[in-house]
């Protein structure tokens, strides 16, 4: 039998194909974790009050924020998850290998992101209609900001690199704690440690870390930041996974 | 052409080393059973092999080229043990279909034969299936992808002895028709001596011996009779196994590299060896076998 | 410590989804094949989608925006300073909520108030004798939350006045006004890139609301320094 | 046509008895082809490596001739070698056994010749 060539990237795509056959699951917790985010969004909101001696303003604030946290978290989740023994012997059982396994993986993981990020998105529109159907409320105001086109487009797309931020953090956590079992108990040393390299006089580390991103109003600079972040994370962890021994 | 080339192979978890500079080759289009005892290393040395584990030292090529970590390697090989799980998501049918689409050489039509003859329910999850049936269903798919090198570790457990033999068969006929390198790891020989071309035996991490089967059945006889006459002629012969039947009489188990006439015309019985048994007496790492507890005790 | 009890409601759900996840793999194993999980996440897309469209015809009519607030007429035309000029038959009937009157003899009056603090115009008068009129205007009312603002003249609260001897008492509503306000914002990373603040809302208000009394020429008004008493300039 | 799997007799030298006897009955015929080794070991559920041993022994034994590219035939002084064969083979064994038997019985040489002398005349008599 005369062998096969092969291209990395015809690998890639069937496994890219197969997974999203095969990790059903990975929507179905993402619609779970959507509806609670809705529900939550629901029943708390952020509210706030004002006062002045004509009237008391009593506020609640309805927003996708909290759907879009949780949907960072699943996403962070299941990263790890993705990583896991189990989800890799999957892939191992056809043809792979450590990048192919990466590459569709990662490939995965941005389209389930992508996903992730416009069903969050538009959960707006439901929070919005139950908001209205349950809350009692004297105003209510829909139209807060007259926003450009472009504007929400440039948030769209900052809501997906958030996504993929939690993401690239999951899946290179994941990677190794796979690596290395013993890597667990560094992690928490590594974020104690970069919290003191980042700290300044005003601020402890890890809010210095959260402003890098949080407090970056620079859709550009955002992007860039951003990127780099997930193209370094994710190298990162195919190196690491590159020396891991599978099945 | 020579599939399989291992040099100085060592492959060591922690302290322990599951493969201990093992040499050896196989050539292309042959069966070949790996043979050893639970812990011997063939599962180690067939992960090597399939590129799944990094070997520690020395050299291991697959397809000239070294399998860890090779695509090409991937695409051509297939390692199919008890241990393969498929997506629960998709049933039977359509986990086939799947590896269709992976292994260029698929043959679909072979495995929805099998899958008919083994009366799977192709609607039916891997995970919901027997061991035996889905170690069933992992050789269909060992069969099916017609990789030129396919590994089979362990591939009949949990089958019970119909769904073997079938195996075997099916096993044959398919190679009779598309000739590959196939690998079978079992510490059942002598069930499947008759498929195999050679026998690679293995034990603590070292090859024991690489003989083609006829030549591993003639490797060594049987020689029994009084046990002062045996014990005479054992000077030039090297032995493998010794066993008293009582108290003057004796068996013992040497090469078969001498004449057989002047021993039977001691009067000693020359017997051959089965492969199985001839696995057993050269993979035993207490020398005398079990017989041996059970007289220690008797002494004690 | 703080910062651990403020980062543990967090915990708290990445718990429970890391738990919803690693079942859902066990769960799906058995009950859902794929055709069933696609039809499930298309049917909870489409209803996303749905919902989106629907969510565009709410009524959010029931606020009152107010596109500009500088260049809204009442708001600059301010009816207390027209008052103040002596303006006041010109005011628009429908922008007095309230009058009273009262019969009164006396040679002074003491004003007095709970909680009011805002403005109170006095003109003296020839043509009253022996009564005063009590007159109380809601000019504008305007509630900004962030950059929008809207008119909430609406939610102005009505007052009340007691005559007790020879104080006149504004009495502010036993019950305090409150108004329910349901807004929905942008998601914290459409905020980020817009350039709003991410911390808080910002909520102002501003407005005027006034009483007119009218009193016999010769009356003497007495008042705590608290009150913001003006007379109309003839 | 089943093989004995379990017998002392290696399968390549079953494969090629095998083979000796349907020459001997017939069914295969001089310079007819025989059945290839792939052929043998799917009949026989072998490695076709096997079968290809057993065919060599009878081609080493000249019973088989090559054609190039064809495959292996029945040479025409088949049936005699292996008849020859057999007769030296078999007869021989029987007698070794006889002899090894006669040994450990204390049978002397002479006594051990004059029993075969009365046999033999035994079977010619009747």
């Amino acid at each position: 039998m005369s062998l096969t060539k092969v291209s990395l990237s015809n690998v890639v795509l069937k496994q890219y194909r197969y997974k999203l056959k095969a990790y059903t699951g990975v929507f179905m917790a993402l619609m779970v974790v959507q509806v609670i985010g809705i529900l939550l969004s629901i029943a708390g909101g952020g509210s706030g009050s004002f006062s002045n001696n004509v009237y008391t303003l009593d506020v609640t604030v309805s927003s996708s924020s909290l759907v879009i946290v949780l949907t960072m978290i699943w996403a962070f989740m299941n990263a790890i998850l993705m990583t896991t023994k189990s989800y890799r012997e999957d892939d191992f059982t056809f043809v792979s290998n450590r990048l192919s396994y990466n590459l569709s993986n990662m490939v995965f993981l941005l389209t389930a992101c992508i996903i992730g990020a416009a069903t969050a998105l538009l959960s707006t529109g439901v929070i919005r209609i139950l908001f209205y159907l349950i809350h009692d409320v004297d105003i209510f105001l829909t139209l807060t900001y007259q926003v450009a086109i472009g504007d929400y487009f440039a948030g769209a797309l900052a809501t997906l690199l958030y996504i993929l931020l939690a993401a690239t953090a999951g899946y290179l956590v994941g990677m190794m704690t796979q690596f290395n079992k013993r890597l667990i108990i560094l992690l928490p040393v590594i974020l104690v440690g970069l919290n003191y390299v980042v700290q300044s006089n005003a601020n402890p580390g890890f809010v210095n870390i959260l402003k890098f991103y949080f407090m970056e109003y620079s859709f550009t600079v955002f992007l860039l930041k951003a990127i780099v972040t997930i193209l370094i994370g994710s190298g990162l962890a195919i190196l690491l996974s590159n020396r891991l021994e599978v099945r | 052409m020579k599939v399989i080339e291992c040099e100085g192979l060592v492959k060591t978890y922690g302290s322990i080393n599951a493969l201990d500079r093992i040499t050896f080759s196989i050539e292309e289009n042959t069966i070949t059973g790996l043979i050893g005892r639970n812990g011997a290393g063939k599962t180690t040395l067939l992960k090597v092999i399939a590129g799944f584990w990094r070997e520690t030292e020395g050299r291991v090529k697959v397809f000239e080229r070294s399998p860890f970590n090779n695509l090409e390697v991937s695409m051509n090989s297939i390692f199919v043990d008890d241990m393969m799980s498929f997506t629960y998501t998709l049933n039977l049918k359509e986990v086939l279909t799947e590896a269709q689409a992976f292994y260029p050489n698929w043959d679909a039509k072979l495995a929805e034969g099998l899958l008919e003859y083994f009366n799977f329910n192709p609607r039916l999850v891997h995970q919901s299936l027997s061991k035996g049936k889905r170690s069933t269903f992992n050789m269909i798919v060992g069969l099916a992808a017609k990789c030129p090198l396919t590994i089979f570790d362990e591939p009949t457990t949990g089958m019970d002895a119909a769904v073997r033999k079938d195996f075997y068969r099916a096993l044959l006929k398919d190679y009779l028709f598309s000739p590959r390198t196939i690998i079978i790891s079992s510490h059942h020989l002598d069930e499947m001596e008759d498929i195999l071309e050679d026998i690679l035996l293995v034990d603590e991490g070292k090859k024991v011996l690489q003989l083609p089967v006829d030549e591993f059945k003639e490797y060594a006889v049987t020689l029994s009779g009084k046990t002062a006459i045996v014990m005479q002629i054992l000077e030039d012969k090297d032995v493998i196994y010794k066993r008293n039947i009582d108290l003057d009489s004796c068996s013992v188990v040497v090469r078969n590299n001498f004449s057989h006439e002047s021993v039977k015309r001691l009067g000693i019985n020359v017997s051959p060896v089965t492969p199985s048994d001839l696995c057993v007496y050269l993979t035993n790492q207490a020398k005398g076998g079990i017989d041996d507890v059970f007289n220690q005790s008797k002494s004690v | 410590m703080a910062a651990f009890l403020s980062i543990l409601p967090l915990i708290f759900i990445m718990i429970i989804i890391l738990w919803l996840v690693a079942v859902n793999k066990r769960l799906t194993r058995k009950s859902l094949t794929l055709r069933q999980s696609k039809l499930i996440f298309v049917g909870y897309i489409s209803f996303l989608l749905i919902a989106t469209v629907f969510s565009l015809f709410l009524p959010s009519s029931e606020a009152k925006l107010i596109k500009n607030l500088t260049l809204r007429e009442d708001m600059t035309d301010n009816l207390f300073m027209k008052a103040q000029q002596g303006g006041f038959s010109s005011i628009d009937q429908q922008r007095i909520s309230q009058s009273w009157e009262f019969p009164y003899t006396g040679d002074s009056l003491t004003l007095s108030s709970d909680y009011y603090d805002e403005g109170i115009l006095i003109e003296r008068t020839n043509e009253l004798k022996g009564k005063i009129e009590v007159y109380f205007i809601k000019d504008w009312q305007a509630l900004g939350v962030n950059s929008v603002s809207m008119d909430v003249s609406e939610y102005t609260p009505d007052m009340d006045v007691e005559m007790t001897s020879d104080t006149l008492m504004v009495v502010s509503p036993e019950e305090e006004l409150i108004i329910e306000l349901a807004f929905s914002e942008l998601a914290f990373p459409m905020k980020q890139m817009i350039g709003e603040s991410q911390f808080g809302h910002g909520y102002s208000s501003s407005g005027s609301r006034f009483f007119y009394i009218r009193v016999p020429q010769d009356l003497q008004i007495e008042f705590s320094e608290y009150l913001y008493v003006d007379y109309v300039n003839n | 046509m089943v093989l004995n799997m379990d017998s002392t007799i290696p399968i390549y030298v079953q494969i090629a008895e095998w083979l000796e006897n349907e020459i001997l009955n017939g069914n295969l015929k001089v310079d007819e082809k025989v059945y290839s080794q792939y052929k043998l070991a799917d009949l026989f559920t072998i490695n076709p490596a096997t079968a290809a041993k057993g065919l060599n022994l009878l081609y080493e034994e000249k019973i088989l001739y090559n054609k190039r590219g064809l495959g292996k035939f029945v040479s025409s002084e088949a049936l005699d070698i292996i008849l020859e064969k057999r007769k030296n083979q078999k007869l021989k064994g029987l007698l070794e056994e006889a002899v090894q038997e006669a040994v450990r019985l204390s049978v002397t040489n002479e006594d051990l010749l004059e029993m075969l002398k009365e046999i033999m005349k035994e079977s010619k008599g009747e």
